[in-house]
């Protein structure tokens, strides 16, 4: 196991499990792009994603091929509820309001998917069989492959959605000004629930395709929303490509950490870097910092 | 549907608590389980296995002519709500004793206030400086894990290893067992050559398996409570490391080869209580007859298998109605003080013998090295 | 030079003077343990609420504060023996220390980055109390810290604690009150508006922020230092994440902007999860869907809701002794 | 640049440059403005009018140039700095506190006149009521100044826009300014409004106030200014009184275009 190979390794599984950071970066960007609003229940979606998927498995013995889209699709309706229920009622008020009250609807999913669900953990088997790939000294699981290559086209996906069509642009002018969005016939509200539904598939996306290599429970939720605002901080509250960019990062230096310096205080690194990169660039490594116009 | 039972459990035992129906004055026994929070997989089938023993008492005419009344609360995990809980407990609900906490953090947390209250605990919880040094109101059912430790060691040093790698868990579980680990090494004859942590929620342990799959351990200990010890049998599979794999009786329940997956469990040496390997328990050994009648009832009930952490709940609760019906009284301090005088009792976790210096009562014999092949749990002589 | 009782004064004093009756009122000493528990949470919140509700500086890392003050006085008074008064006074100091110097930089930040930064903090925090084992004890926490005592008179009764704890609270929540009346609480609810206006009248926005900010961690550091001679046990998971997440919910639910907000707020959620501990299982559904319901429809938190109430009832009083003419004012008149 | 501005440099700026990335919003442009005068700023959109009262209040950082009031450089100084030299700007756009009352606004723009120390206000010492009650009654003069006195309890977001432009203008009165910088006051509202605001602002110059205007509003303009600047493409094209401006080619040209 030559020092090359290793660093290879610790980069390796960092991206793996930095692109589910990136994917829930990427659920938080596309409501912010909307409302403004840090949707702090984006954890429970990706929870969500692989819970619903271990349970078409268990309890409706649908096979994988089918329990995955179905999984994906039942979280984007839940997207959907949420929004209906908690946010669309209460249009308009201060951001901060809002952020406390999808903590609440992150309280009410975590506590339902553990009532329904039980509080065990639960393995999700892999898309593809077979076992490790090597590369270069470093292993490799098929999983990973389906990560990166799922990631990307999601990435892709939601760049030409917001750059080149019209609900896309439509849903980026909610965001800088509510008002005359509306005044150019956007219906906000329904732009407001579709961004919810896409932030419910994509991280429902991250849950599923992450849960055979690392299993999930009721409270895998909580850990990587945090991670997924870090990274969505890290490339720049807003830009797609700069979410799932500071995802893999934060991912591959979390690893590093672990690797190189003290396992102990891998998160602690991976945060000081966080923030450094923060006090150095005040809005994220892509992020535009716009100069206050008075 | 083992998920939606719990819901209807959930919604009778609700029912149940709100219109208790019986005459005498019943005899209060409290307890705080982590049901909820990170440590949830540890207080629910201890809070299952509360409820059940409640029924039995009951049914089988209560202690001393009355009925039994197990009050649960949980304590999420967290510290500050242990200690409302057992205050609650304590000056609210008088209870007479009380078991639990689910963790070692918690049960130090309240420990002060029971001592005050002289209101005996017995703990669910794993830590040596629970009973280190004795505290006459503090007793604890779980076997300290240096005696789990000694057993693993013992098995290596009879395998010829002589340096190992430590691979734990940061909370309160995986951090008692470092402590143990990095204390009872030397005097083994065993060198730590690789001492790396990992976060409890953590979910791809890769990095620190490559930094110890570059070291000359001869075999690794893995010292934590699942998901993460699943995570690291599949993490060292896909790495290709062959260094035998000892995990910690944290892990001794069949829910970790499900998770791990068979093939990534092959070969995985453990210490476990008799619960979990009690099928290969010869049929003479004296706990046989009351783990048998504990796994009946608890699966047939919950339909989930029976995990560790609940025969702790069962042996503290029995440990506690034993005591009860010895000094014929429910005050707490002749409960206590029968506690001590515990000996040869009989109990899932093995024979409790306590005395003034020992509130702990158990030796390594609690434990028996099982290895896992196909699937299964193979008991070794 | 006639000194106008403001109605903020009289208010005041009749809460002070509730809150010192109560233990009388108490069935058992149960409540007092988790009054004591609402305590720690009033004196934290107060000072969250100045921070957040008055200047609009989001912090997600409060509970580092708290823990850092816990842990330093546990520590020098367990380990090291010191008396418990050097012990706090040590606790105070640091954290002043460390929220000034992390202050500079992080309040160069602006909303959602500063959640991130003062976040990341809070996490870097809690890692250390879990690592440095040898120091902090590490996962399964520190014990032995001894109970809270001033020159040799040891407060060893919850009673006693009781009104040490709601003392303090009066007292930091007396000058909570002096300060948003003054130059300086103008000054802050300028910067939250608009920083650039407050900058152009004169307001050191960048002194004014890292003040706040220093003294909202001055107020964790004295709930801190109360909550470990308390509870005699320090845990790293009592100062997580999940704590800093609750403070900012007990800000915004209590009211933004309002110092009676803070005290409900933290109360309420101290009070709530007790309230539901008989229900099992359900009781954190019950506590979710609490949480959103005052949310939608109390946008000013609960301090909105009891003015509203405080103004219908006196409307309802005025009206019933208006004059013979009225039928007794039903709320529908 | 007449000669008579030279004699009594009370407050006047050189060569100021500013550039954003390629832009460059102003380039070397200087403004001479006598003591107790108005003065007023014009241009088309885009001139570098409200950029020119950014740098001076040291929102946006100056490239080059330098500003002196009576002497004293305060070119480079952070906002709060230039307000302590007396000089206080209103904002194009309104930034009046919305979360206090009318009072509370214009209590708060007295912040410098105050000097009551953090044991003070904690402890509610005699300094503190005292200073609080001289603020708070040069906060009612303020405001009778613009007549909104009677609205004095009302959150500040409840006002109709005219009258919010007005608290703007008292909040910047009660910081007792030596240099009031309007920036487009008369925006937004009709005629009658205009026409007062005209008086308004001839009543604070006759207070000793000087006062500097950006406007659009020409007759505004014309009617009440003694001198004043233009602006085009961040240069200046002309200086001079009302009548000088209006005969002026290069404005004529810069507004109205080419015959």
């Amino acid at each position: 196991m030559t020092a090359a190979s290793a660093f290879l390794q610790y980069v390796i599984s960092g991206a793996t499990v930095g692109s589910t950071y990136g994917l829930t970066a990427l659920g938080f960007t596309v409501i912010f792009n909307t409302t403004e609003i840090i949707n702090f229940a984006q954890g429970e979606f990706v929870m969500l994603g692989g819970m619903l998927a271990v349970f078409a498995l268990r309890w409706g013995g649908v096979p994988l091929p089918a329990a995955v889209p179905l999984a994906v699709l039942g979280v984007t309706a839940i997207g959907v509820l949420v929004d209906r229920l908690t946010i669309r009622p209460v249009r308009g008020r201060s951001p901060i309001t809002l952020i406390i009250i999808t903590i609440g609807v992150s309280i009410l999913l975590r506590g339902g998917a553990m009532l329904l669900f039980g509080k065990d953990t639960f393995p999700l088997p892999a898309f593809s069989p077979g076992g490790p790939i090597h590369l270069g000294g470093a292993t490799l699981l098929p999983q990973s492959l389906w990560v990166g290559g799922i990631t990307l086209l999601t990435l892709l996906a939601m760049k030409f959605f917001f750059e080149r069509t019209l609900s896309g642009k439509a849903m980026l002018a909610c965001a800088c000004d509510r008002k005359a969005a509306s005044l150019m016939g956007i219906h906000v509200e329904s732009m407001v629930t579709l961004s919810f539904a896409f932030s419910a598939m994509v991280g429902a996306l991250g849950g599923v395709i992450l849960a055979p290599i690392t299993l999930t429970s009721y409270d895998v939720g909580i850990l990587l929303g945090l991670k997924g605002f870090a990274a969505c901080i890290l490339g720049g509250l807003g830009n797609p490509f700069g979410a799932v960019v500071g995802g893999v990062i934060l991912g591959i230096l979390e690893s590093l950490g672990a690797g190189l310096l003290s396992s102990g205080y891998k998160d602690a690194v991976a945060f000081v870097i966080l923030l450094a990169l923060l006090f150095l660039r005040p809005a994220g490594l892509f992020g535009s910092s716009g100069a206050e116009r008075v | 549907m083992k998920g939606i039972g719990n819901f209807i459990l959930g919604a009778l035992f609700a029912a149940v608590l709100v219109f208790p129906a019986s005459a005498a004055e019943p005899i209060r026994i409290g307890a705080i389980f982590s049901v909820t929070g990170p440590a949830s997989f540890l207080g629910e089938p201890e809070r299952n296995t509360a409820k059940m023993l409640e029924e039995d008492i009951n049914k089988s005419g209560g202690i001393l002519g009355r009925p039994v009344e197990i009050i649960v609360y949980d304590d999420e995990t967290d510290a500050t709500k242990a200690v409302t809980a057992v205050d609650r407990l304590i000056k609210k609900d008088k209870v007479v004793a009380v078991i639990g906490p689910s963790t070692s953090g918690n049960t130090l947390a309240i420990m002060p206030k029971v001592e005050e209250a002289k209101v005996p605990l017995v703990s669910c919880a794993a830590a040596k400086k629970i009973v280190q040094p004795v505290r006459p109101y503090v007793f604890k059912v779980v076997p300290s894990d240096i005696l789990a430790v000694k057993k693993i060691f013992q098995h290596a040093k009879k395998a010829g290893i002589s340096k190992i790698a430590i691979l734990t868990a940061s909370d309160g579980y995986g951090a008692g067992g470092r402590e143990d680990m990095k204390e009872l090494a030397p005097q083994m004859g065993i060198s730590i050559v690789a001492d790396e942590v990992y976060g409890p929620k953590d979910t791809d342990m890769t990095a620190q398996l490559t930094k110890i799959k570059g070291t000359d351990a001869q075999a690794i200990v893995c010292w934590g409570t699942n998901p993460g010890p699943a995570v690291i049998a599949r993490n060292r599979v896909q790495l290709g490391i062959v260094t035998p794999l000892y995990m910690s009786h944290g892990v001794a329940s069949p829910k970790f080869i499900e998770l791990a997956g068979a093939a990534n469990a092959e070969g995985i040496l453990l210490p476990a209580g008799r619960l979990i390997s009690e099928p290969q328990v010869p049929a003479g050994q004296p706990q046989k007859k009351i783990l048998a009648a504990y796994i009946k009832e608890y699966e047939a009930k919950y339909r989930q298998p029976v995990s560790t952490f609940g025969g702790y709940a069962y042996d503290a609760i029995m440990l506690v109605v034993q005591a009860i019906r010895s000094a014929k009284s429910a005050d707490p301090a002749a409960i206590r003080d029968a506690l001590e005088k515990v000996r040869g009792y009989n109990a899932t976790t093995g024979e409790f013998n306590f005395s003034e210096k020992d509130h702990n009562g158990l030796t390594e014999e609690a434990f028996v090295m099982v290895r896992i092949t196909k699937g299964d749990w193979e008991m070794l002589k | 030079m006639r000194v106008r009782i403001g109605g903020h004064v009289t208010g005041f004093l009749a809460f002070a003077a509730a809150a010192m009756l109560l233990p009388f009122a108490l069935p058992n000493e149960y409540y007092l343990t988790v009054l004591i528990v609402g305590g720690f949470h009033v004196i934290l919140v107060i000072g969250l609420n100045l921070l957040m509700g008055f200047a609009g500086q989001v912090s997600l890392g409060h509970a580092a504060f708290y823990g850092l003050s816990a842990y330093t006085t546990g520590i020098l008074t367990g380990t090291y023996h010191w008396p418990v008064p050097a012990g706090i006074a040590a606790g105070l100091l640091l954290v002043t220390a460390v929220a000034y110097l992390i202050g500079l930089p992080t309040l160069k930040l602006r909303g959602h980055y500063l959640a991130m930064g003062t976040l990341g903090f809070g996490i870097i925090v809690y890692i250390v109390f879990n690592e440095a084992t040898a120091v902090t004890g590490g996962p399964s926490g520190f014990s032995g810290i001894p109970k809270l005592s001033f020159g040799g008179r040891v407060v060893s009764s919850d009673r006693e604690y009781y009104y040490v704890v709601w003392g303090a609270a009066l007292l930091l929540f007396a000058l909570a009150q002096n300060l948003v009346r003054s130059r300086v609480g103008r000054a802050l609810r300028a910067i939250h508006t608009s920083e650039t206006a407050a900058a152009v009248l004169g307001v050191d926005t960048g002194r004014y922020k890292t003040f706040v900010f220093v003294l909202s961690a001055f107020y964790a550091a004295v709930a801190g230092a109360l909550y470990a001679h308390y509870v005699t046990f320090v845990s790293p998971g009592s100062f997580g994440f999940h704590t800093s997440v609750l403070l900012v919910t007990m800000v915004v639910l209590g009211g933004m902007a309002s110092l009676w907000g803070a005290v409900m707020g933290a109360l309420f959620l101290t009070l709530l999860p007790e309230a539901l501990r008989a229900i099992e299982n359900f009781d954190i559904l019950i506590y979710g869907a609490i949480l959103v319901l005052c949310m939608m429809y109390l946008p000013g938190g609960l301090a909105e809701g009891a003015r509203k109430c405080w103004d219908a009832a006196r409307s309802l009083a005025r009206r019933g002794s208006a004059g013979p003419a009225a039928d007794g004012g039903g709320p529908g008149r | 640049m007449t000669g008579q501005a030279h004699r009594d440099p009370f407050f006047h700026g050189d060569g100021i440059t500013l550039r954003f990335g390629g832009l460059t919003a102003l380039s070397g442009v200087g403004f001479h403005v006598r003591r107790n005068s108005l003065q007023a700023i014009i241009g088309p959109n885009g001139a570098g009018k409200t950029s020119l009262f950014n740098v001076i209040t040291g929102i946006y950082r100056m490239d080059d140039g330098e500003v002196h009031l009576e002497g004293k450089r305060i070119s480079g100084l952070p906002p709060h700095g230039v307000a302590r030299h007396g000089i206080v700007r209103t904002f194009q756009n309104l930034e009046i506190f919305t979360n206090m009352t009318v009072l509370e606004n214009v209590l708060t723009g007295g912040h410098l006149l105050v000097k009551y120390g953090l044991a003070d206000f904690f402890f509610r010492t005699p300094r503190f009521f005292r200073e609080e009650r001289d603020l708070r009654e040069r906060a009612v003069t303020a405001l009778d100044f613009v007549g909104l006195s009677s609205h004095r309890n009302l959150p500040a977001g409840q006002l109709p826009f005219g009258s919010q432009r007005l608290l703007e203008i008292a909040r910047a009165l009660s910081a007792e300014p030596r240099i009031l910088l309007l920036d487009e006051p008369a925006a937004g509202l009709n005629m009658k409004e205009t026409t007062a605001l005209g008086d308004l602002i001839r009543r604070i110059v006759e207070r000793g106030i000087t006062v500097v205007m950006v406007e659009h509003d020409m007759d505004l303009v014309m009617r009440i200014s003694e001198r004043i600047l233009v602006l085009n493409y961040g240069e200046v094209i002309a200086s001079g009184t009302p009548a000088e401006i209006q005969r002026d080619p290069a404005v004529v040209a810069a507004y109205l275009g080419e015959e």
